[in-house]
């Protein structure tokens, strides 16, 4: 007796245009997924040599090229952490602001986005040389990892903002009119109806700016600085993964067997990261139904 | 050095920026400095020469980094002469010249030689790689081949050592120039690279310490007019014994002006 | 109770009259004049002026896309989320004019609730559907919540088919069951006035019949606008009638009065015909 | 006679705490607009002064600090055309395949997520190094235009397939039904249902990413070089924006007022290229209707 | 119309009658055996049986929440696309199984159209919302599709409406406009079983009307399966009817038979109380 599940055939069904066009988009993925082994497998070749315990926690040596990598560890963590910290809740609230504004579809939403946009389309360097300028010396922040993480987060919160945007979008149409009829404050409006649904989408928003966050070197390199000594504190400068990484492969020579085993631990970061969204469950809304 | 302070003696935050070829350096002498004076902290940035010039000017910095020879209107810093930097000409591993002579490069990178042929080489077309402009080591090399950077006839332009030592290992036909110390690493790390050597010099980090080799640059740390004591002490210890095994291990010649 | 109000000098359409059932006491609770809607310049509803008595059901019928659901998307201000829509008139509930830009929505909405016509659940669990507009109002504490929850799903007739799941998600009730819902998440919120779109469209005639017991016996307590095709219903469970009309132009209100007078004794012709079943 | 139209009064109604996070959402959007009007301003009054015609329209002299930027506009043109050509039918065909594969809950899509992040991951200087072992000397396109763009490619076609899957949410659930019911091949059910009501969103995921990829560098350092000639085909080297303004602002002495000049250059390009999503009309499904 | 097949060993649940409307030949069209459908676990519809005649009007009534959704779902395997649902059972069409994993879904659905119980219009222009579908599935030239919109807009009364306004969004239509939209989308396609769940539950009594004697017409060239809630509905217009309950346990099929003896004969105590209105 057949017995039908999720694990069922295709739900739509196939023509001639169909097979192309799924021709099409698995050969893309393909590509992409043949350059992401590439990178990959590269890294993980040449790096995992490098890669011990010792490395993780000793200080480095001879400009990086001896010993390991723990204070650009903790400089990271802490860079990035203060950046998401920032990110985090002023992109959500900014992407519900962004999205009511929308709804009414005011212009406000459209020249906010080409604000965005406008942050987008900047330049790492140009980043690094305003948060040089506004957190290091306007603000007094010096060069250190507090200034690093804020520049971070203004390079990244657009980014964050539109993939936040997205995911507000999907609440349906019919919720939002129930959430209009009963009279919700916005905050419990946010609370119990819209983030929940909206959370998968802001949890894989966030890993995937953090990632981004993860990968910049240019303003970091003029704003949490170049120092390899432990940091003590927010004040204190300090020096990223990928800053690590660059100075290695780029400046010192003999640099590049540690600037593997650097990429490798960055990477393993990533994918740690990455694994967060796969344990959020989806609550899409009115997604089961067959009404 | 003769007029070093006791270990321990000085203390405050000694800022250096510039030159991104010295700052790897720059990291590990501050550290070393650092363990004879728990005080000091040595802070290391970077982001070109032109920076370390400016940074100096304005205040912002103690100290400069500076891959090159001050110019004329820079007089008004006091430059001290950290280490040399030799250039050397690089070509592919499969490239089978012997030596080239300085009339030759300069032939070949004004585009007057564009076969391997003409210099003893097999017969293959020359793909010429030069530095982009505003880079010291474009100065020095130029400025040693009398030619001026307008005539050069490059096909590809590169920025830093890493990448003119990839762009020459990735095309056999290929004619470039990059630090010494950095092209002795890679070739130690089996990259397929060979240094040239010129006039009949063997290019190595030994030659150009002897002053044999003649395409070299300075590295230079600069200061303004009113560094104090505990920035001297650190230019001092920079230019000191201590320094010299951290100064070749960086693939740079220490000077011998002790 | 209020009873009729002196000062008020609307003029009600309809003369009081004896046989209006002794529930139902004609003073105005929303007063609309010259109400007129468009979307994005197409007319929806041309030039209303009707009287919703206190305490009554009033029931609106017409032929489909006749304006029904816009009228009542007026009464609570839904028609704010629509940007393309225009509003002009007056509508008054309490005599207090319910369409100036200053109005508080919030205490708006919690006074007039609304069901729609397409049932929609908040996707959260069933008793959150509830609770959480509860608890935002302030409403009660946890126990008079839990307490209202388990009254509003008796009510509705939906307690016992959902009680020994009320953490389950609301969205995956059939469709019946999510209209009761609605219903039930409406009056729980105690308004003053329910509208109700076409409340058992979705609904067998068992739950139907539960919805039109419940909706008599908000007579008194609440003032009630029920939307509905169903004119055997209308003329059950309704105090006063009010007929939509495709007029030529745009569609408007045809006739206005007492649930008997509009069904015995119609005034307008199209009315006879279509509550006599010759149109409609 | 009041009147109600779109620019009426808020649809929500207003408690303290809403106070609260209204005040947040703005205060985070004020920071971010201070950011962005900092940059920009900072540019528009250095560079205003550098930028005529002629600086449109000549070659370069003496390393840049004197002439123009022409050769530097053409090869930017043609590297992120290049970029965009590759990415937009790509990054809307995987990311119509992703939210398929989501649709049906699959593992699948969880892994290509995870791989997305890995590339969103990747520092710039890894693409670069990527890009030039794998497009210049394995594929043998030299360090090229082509070269450039596909690495570039590379890098933003997580981005957008990101932004891109997320517009593809906003896909009502009873559409999707319809759409099943209907037993519409998946090329119609695209292109008359699915890829319409994402039209917007792909738009602006796309204008996103080409701010993105204008502002690369690094990775375009090693890809598509340093030259500074009009490129005279797809396979000869040349200098794009980004990395002009980074060469002139880092290595050339005296280059900082062509530096900004370029970067004004840049912005305007971004701010045009920003303009378009507002030209495109919203067709949100459902969006209009209260029953 | 085919005559009943001598091979086909199906037995029918009922005895053929003399009283059976003489359009109605009792030759199965769609076979169902032992169908259980569960959400996530939770049973939905328990060993339903039963037999669709060809050609005929097979009403299918009963409480809110029975699973008659459901099994509409099953029958064009609408249920592949909610991932928690697991479906038991055999399915017939013309004796072809439809549950096998193999079955190409594209003529599956194209055979066996279904109108849901709330209207879904697709977002794109009125006329496209038919023309679209028509194109896709490759019937007829432009005349000839442009010729049907015409015909099948005016089958389900909505022609008068919307004439002027085809270019028009069809989600700017109103509740009962979309959801005869939706039906007249289906039947365009021409399908030989029209599936309709709740047609007229967002229509006026005119309305209404249009769409049963639409429904009337199909019968001899369509097989229909009709859910609805109105009983006089079903009395009207259906030829067989099922009736489905919550038994305890779960929901399943408690009488099936021609529609006369159902309402005036049945069976079953639950049918008898039902159609009785005393229970419903
Ligand atoms: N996607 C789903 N997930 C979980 N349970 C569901 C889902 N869809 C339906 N159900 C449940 O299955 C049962 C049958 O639902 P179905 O929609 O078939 O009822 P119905 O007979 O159509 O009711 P109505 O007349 O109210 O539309 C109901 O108890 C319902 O709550
Ligand atoms: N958002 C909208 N945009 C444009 N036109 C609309 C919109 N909503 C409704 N209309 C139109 O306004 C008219 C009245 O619609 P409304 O929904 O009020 O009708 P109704 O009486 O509730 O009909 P039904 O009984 O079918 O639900 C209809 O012609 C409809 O097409
Ligand atoms: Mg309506
Ligand atoms: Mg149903």
């Amino acid at each position: 007796m057949p017995e039908r599940g999720a694990a069922s055939s295709s739900v739509r069904p196939a023509s001639r245009a169909d097979f192309v066009l799924r021709a099409l988009a698995w050969g893309g993925m393909a590509v992409l997924g043949a350059g992401v082994c590439w990178i990959v497998g590269d890294v993980v070749l040449r790096g995992v040599r490098g890669v011990s315990l010792s490395f993780l926690l000793d200080a480095p040596a001879r400009s990086g090229r001896d010993g390991g990598i723990a204070p650009v560890i903790v400089s990271t963590a802490i860079v990035i952490g203060t950046c998401m910290i920032v990110v985090i809740p002023s992109g959500v609230l900014a992407a519900v602001g962004l999205s009511e504004c929308l709804r009414r579809g005011g212009r406000t939403a459209a020249v906010i986005r080409l604000g965005l946009d406008i942050v987008a389309g900047t330049p790492s360097i140009a980043f690094g040389l305003f948060g040089h300028a506004f957190f290091c010396a306007f603000l007094g922040l010096r060069v250190s990892l507090l200034s690093g993480g804020l520049t971070l987060a203004c390079m990244v919160l657009p980014l964050f903002i539109r993939l936040c945007e997205s995911a507000l979008l999907g609440v349906p149409a019919g919720t939002r009119r129930a959430v209009d009829a009963l009279a919700l404050t916005r905050r419990t409006a946010l609370r119990r109806v819209v983030l929940p649904i909206a959370f998968p989408g802001i949890v894989s928003a966030a890993v995937f700016s953090l990632a981004r966050a993860l990968a910049e070197t240019a303003a970091l390199l003029f704003t949490t600085g170049y120092m390899l000594r432990m940091p003590g504190s927010l004040l204190d400068p300090g020096r990223v993964l990928s800053v690590h990484i660059y100075d290695l492969a780029m400046n010192v020579p003999g640099g590049d067997p540690n600037a593997y085993a650097t990429a490798l631990v960055l990477l393993a970061a990533v994918l740690v990261i990455g694994l967060v969204p796969l344990r959020v469950r989806r609550v899409r809304a009115d997604r089961l139904v067959i009404t | 050095g003769r007029d070093v302070p006791a270990a321990g003696a000085i203390s405050g935050t000694i800022t250096v920026t510039g030159s991104s070829t010295i700052a790897p350096l720059m990291v590990g002498l501050g550290a070393r400095f650092e363990q004879f004076h728990p005080g000091v902290r040595v802070n290391v940035e970077t982001g070109g020469s032109a920076r370390g010039i400016i940074d100096v000017r304005s205040g912002l910095a103690h100290i400069g980094m500076v891959s090159r020879a001050l110019r004329p209107e820079e007089r008004d810093l006091t430059a001290h002469l950290l280490a040399r930097d030799g250039v050397a000409v690089i070509v592919h591993a499969e490239t089978r010249v012997g030596q080239i002579d300085r009339e030759d490069l300069a032939g070949i990178f004004t585009g007057r030689i564009t076969n391997w042929r003409d210099v003893g080489g097999p017969d293959r077309a020359i793909t010429v790689v030069t530095k982009a402009e505003g880079r010291s080591t474009l100065e020095v090399f130029n400025g040693y081949l009398g030619i001026a950077a307008q005539d050069v006839k490059a096909s590809v332009v590169i920025g830093d050592n890493q990448q003119g030592i990839k762009s020459v290992a990735s095309m056999p036909a290929a004619i470039g120039y990059v630090s010494i110390g950095s092209a002795e690493s890679a070739v130690a790390e089996g990259v397929a690279i060979r240094l040239l050597p010129l006039n009949g010099v063997p290019a190595s980090s030994a030659r150009v310490a002897d002053g044999s080799f003649p395409l070299s640059r300075e590295l230079n740390l600069v200061t303004g007019p009113a560094a104090d004591l505990r920035v001297q002490a650190f230019i001092s210890y920079c230019r000191s014994a201590d320094a010299r095994p951290l100064i070749e291990d960086a693939a740079f010649v220490p000077v011998d002006d002790r | 109770m209020t009873s009729a109000d002196p000062d008020c000098d609307t003029i009600l359409p309809w003369p009081p009259m004896e046989h209006t059932p002794p529930c139902c006491v004609a003073a105005p609770h929303i007063e609309v004049t010259g109400l007129s809607v468009s979307y994005a310049g197409a007319e929806a509803l041309r030039g209303v002026t009707l009287t919703i008595p206190r305490g009554c059901v009033t029931g609106i019928v017409g032929p489909s896309g006749c304006g029904k659901s816009t009228l009542l998307a007026v009464l609570n201000r839904m028609t704010d989320a629509i940007p393309a829509c225009r509003v002009q008139g007056s509508v008054r509930i309490d005599r207090a004019e319910i369409l100036a830009p200053d109005v508080d929505l919030r205490s708006l909405r919690r006074r007039v609730g609304l069901v729609f016509q397409r049932p929609n659940p908040l996707p959260i669990s069933i008793a959150d559907n509830i609770l959480v507009p509860l608890r935002d109002h302030g409403l009660g504490d946890r126990r008079a919540r839990d307490a209202r929850l388990e009254s509003v799903l008796r009510d509705v007739g939906l307690w016992e088919e959902v009680a020994h799941r009320l953490r389950r998600p609301a969205t995956a009730l059939s469709g019946g069951q999510q209209q009761r819902l609605c219903i039930a998440r409406c009056l729980a919120l105690q308004p003053e006035i329910v509208l109700m779109d076409e409340p058992c469209s979705a609904l067998d005639p068992m739950a139907a019949e539960v919805i039109e017991d419940l909706i008599g016996g908000l007579r008194h307590r609440y003032t009630v606008v029920l939307v509905t095709h169903n004119l055997a219903q209308a003329r059950r469970v309704t105090d006063h009638c009010a007929v939509f009309w495709h007029r030529p132009g745009a569609p408007s209100l045809i006739e206005m009065g007492p649930t008997r007078q509009v069904f015995e004794q119609p005034a307008d012709d199209l009315t006879r015909l279509y509550v006599g079943g010759i149109r409609g």
